[in-house]
């Protein structure tokens, strides 16, 4: 299913609008991604994060703008699309009754990989191979959340979008992530992370684009002093 | 508010209408005719029902237009208030 | 080919599922019985069931069973949001559909195999006498119930009173199926069992299968993004 | 539709104006008496409510597919006036029932199936109510079913009814008694087309009070 035309190297939000009932969750964001950036979505709880990755992942239409994949809106390119798009949300996006290598293998066939090379890949890279077997609902939370990664990653999706994932994380966790998210950005994939999380986001994001109240405040290669740059422009953390 | 000028025309039409038709029925009555081979029915006076029937119908469509005049007024009201807020700023 | 692939690896990891606690089953299972005795209580008189009451009751635990199977079933996919994860999949959305209908066909097909034989025997119901014609109603009727069904509880999914908003839209959509349903297995519970009416419903039964499936499968993707 | 607004609701008006005199001229019907006129109110509403399922159903599909914010206005606002029209009909109904037929309710097929009409379109408006946030698209595609299996609704309830014994059957009508049943029935769809332009009116300043709201935030 890996059609070679389907594939892009940026990624393009232009003017997107999005709102429920008289609620804004988007309003007016334009934002550019490319390949090798992890852009750090950041802002405060109910900003519009979630609903900008939504969109981003063909979950939600936009009430007005578009997303273009590679200079081509989402629309023209059809189911083949979603093959290029890995999603980890806070939400882990796994069967809790299932075993980590059942959860793996259907989401593999899903996509129409090869069983057995992919999902072994992806346990060794989740430090569960020993684990295979068990299901899913016995895992500590740092484990389900490195198997949540891994399925994401499964089909090495070009767009990685990652929505708040590193929450109840511990720092070996989050460390581990990190670096996991630096290998996919220097492999080629556009990273996009959202998260309220300053720490995490410091020193790993490569872009930082701040938004409130679905407002993009500022979209700005990283540097250092996010936290004074975040507080000046979204207020105390 | 021409809306509302033809809600009023409106409503005031409905009103002459039904008054009009009040006065109708009695006319007519001399001409009923009760029948005595209605199989199996009760011989209950016809008027109140018919009478029940059409004020019901009358009641209805003004209730439903007096819900869509009190949500427009309301929504007003909020246009007001909101194109207030946003001038004293 | 990738649709019916889809929708076969949907089924089966559904199944998978299940098989892990058969909670889903055993539950869909205990609640149609109870609904059977629940209405034996009120349409059994002087130790004799009403008229057609077999056929009624027969039905309409079917329908209540359903309901409570297809809102677990989908509350399962909202835990850990895999539907998003389903819906994100390259595959043709309607596939998904289509897969999850299947196991919701599968387990209303057990709970009748169990809710046959009950009513027959406890309702004195001649159920057995025609058993093709039998199966081919409770199969229109099934595939009807569950086409609407498995559609409203996939798109209220992400909507609010989505517990109290399934039984309220499927039950008025659905009675034409119910109807059919239970006029056809009453023609054939009559003293001399009615063949020709219940084969005129089947037809039926079939005409609405055709109208309700193929809506689904046409309004699935639109009703699915966000 | 709005430039035609004055005229339509002046013709509906005299429509209305003229019927109760056309209906008191006409005839009685020879089985029934007085009470046969309520049918001038009731099958008028029947049709009405026809048109109002119609425009639901084609605005929701429109709707579903096209996103088009037009479409949901025309399509919840017909909704609302099915379930009005369904009520006038389903009151006046057991009126008449009650002294042609002696009892308030008959499973006729036309009592059933216009039930259930009503009943689909209650949850229309309940799942819009109580859906929460994007429930615009899920009601639409109530009315969608709703509307297209209409047709077999009232066939199934049809042969369900004439497995069971029959009731009194309207008889077909003398022209005497048409001429002011069409009159009725044109009065009741353009009150049905008033109504429309009134509530889609309002829909639309809903929306243009939205529109505020989001500018303000803006």
């Amino acid at each position: 299913m890996n059609d070679g035309h389907l594939d892009f190297d940026v990624v393009e939000v232009a003017d997107v609008s999005r709102h429920f009932g008289r609620r804004r969750a988007l309003s007016h964001i334009s934002l550019t991604a490319r390949a090798g950036d992890i852009v750090g979505l950041l802002g405060p709880n109910g900003a519009g994060k979630s609903t900008l990755i939504a969109v981003l992942a063909t979950l939600a239409a936009p009430n007005s703008g578009e997303v273009r994949y590679g200079n081509r809106p989402a629309r023209r390119l059809g189911p083949g699309l979603r093959d290029r798009i890995g999603l980890l949300a806070h939400e882990l996006h796994l069967y809790p009754e299932l075993s980590a290598r059942q959860n793996l293998r259907f989401f593999a066939q899903l996509y129409g990989l090869a069983t057995r090379g992919p999902v072994d890949r992806a346990l060794e890279a989740a430090g569960l191979s020993d684990r295979a077997d068990e299901v899913v609902s016995g895992f500590s939370r740092g484990m389900r959340q490195r198997l949540a990664l891994e399925r994401a990653l499964l089909h090495r999706p070009r767009l990685v979008l990652f929505d708040e994932p590193f929450t109840g994380l511990d720092d070996r966790a989050v460390g581990l992530a990190s670096d996991r998210l630096r290998r996919l950005a220097a492999d080629g994939a556009i990273v996009v992370l959202a998260t309220h999380d300053l720490d995490l986001a410091d020193g790993l994001v490569t872009r930082v684009a701040l938004i409130r109240d679905g407002r993009l405040l500022s979209d700005e290669p990283a540097s250092t002093g996010l936290r004074a740059r975040y507080r000046a422009l979204i207020g105390a953390t | 508010m021409s809306l509302c000028r033809i809600m009023i025309a409106l409503t005031s039409w409905f009103l002459l209408s039904t008054s009009a038709f009040a006065t109708q029925p009695p006319a007519a009555q001399s001409e009923y005719v009760p029948l005595k081979d209605l199989p199996a029915t009760e011989n209950v006076p016809a008027a109140p029902f018919l009478i029940a029937a059409y004020a019901f119908v009358w009641i209805a469509a003004m209730f439903y237009l007096w819900t869509i005049w009190r949500r427009l007024n309301r929504v007003e009201t909020d246009m007001r208030a909101l194109a207030q807020k946003t001038s004293r700023r | 080919m990738t649709f019916l692939r889809t929708a076969w690896l949907v089924l089966r990891k559904d199944f998978a599922i299940e098989v892990r606690s058969w909670e889903i089953l055993t539950t869909t299972l205990f609640f149609a019985s109870s609904c059977v005795l629940v209405f034996a209580f009120a349409f059994v008189k002087e130790g004799r069931a009403v008229e057609d009451a077999a056929a009624g009751i027969l039905w309409i635990a079917i329908a209540f069973s359903g309901t409570l199977a297809l809102g677990r079933t989908f509350e399962r996919e909202r835990y850990g949001e895999t539907l998003r994860a389903l819906l994100l999949a390259p595959a043709p959305r309607p596939a998904l559909y289509v897969g999850k209908l299947l196991g919701m066909l599968a387990l209303l097909g057990i709970a009748e195999a169990l809710l046959v034989p009950m009513v027959a025997f406890l309702f004195q119901a001649a159920l057995f006498s025609r058993p093709l014609l039998l199966a081919g109603l409770l199969a229109g009727g099934t595939i009807g119930f569950a086409a609407v069904g498995t559609l409203f509880a996939a798109m209220l999914v992400r909507a609010r009173s989505r517990d109290v908003l399934l039984p309220i839209l499927l039950y008025p959509i659905t009675i034409p199926v119910i109807i059919a349903g239970v006029r056809g297995t009453a023609a054939l519970l009559a003293e001399i069992p009615d063949e020709a009416t219940a084969t005129m419903w089947i037809g039926i039964l079939v005409a609405f299968d055709t109208v309700f499936v193929t809506l689904a499968l046409w309004t699935f993707e639109p009703l699915m993004t966000e | 539709m709005r430039k035609a607004f004055g005229p339509l609701v002046v013709v509906g008006a005299a429509l209305f104006v003229a019927a109760p005199y056309f209906i008191a001229q006409a005839p009685y019907e020879s089985t029934m008496g007085l009470i046969q006129k309520i049918m001038y109110y009731h099958v008028p509403s029947w049709i009405a409510q026809y048109c109002a399922i119609t425009v639901c159903g084609v605005a929701s599909a429109i709707y579903l597919f096209k996103s088009h914010p037009v479409a949901d206005r025309y399509a919840v606002s017909a909704a609302e006036l099915v379930v009005l029209f369904g009520l006038m009909g389903l009151i006046t109904g057991p009126l008449w029932a009650r002294k042609a037929w002696g009892v308030w309710w008959q499973w006729d097929v036309r009592l059933t199936s216009a039930l259930l009409m009503e009943l689909i379109f209650v949850a229309y408006l309940l799942v819009r109510q109580y859906g929460g946030p994007g429930s615009e698209k899920l009601a639409s595609a109530t009315a969608l079913f709703g509307t297209a299996t209409g047709p077999f609704v009232y066939k199934s309830v049809d042969i369900w009814r004439t497995v069971h014994p029959k009731t009194t059957v309207v008889p077909t009508l003398p022209s005497s008694l048409g001429a002011p049943l069409a009159l009725t029935s044109a009065a009741f769809v353009l009150l049905f087309v008033v109504l429309l332009t009134l509530r889609v009116n309002l829909a639309e300043r809903q929306a243009a009070l939205d529109e505020m709201y989001l500018a303000l935030e803006d």
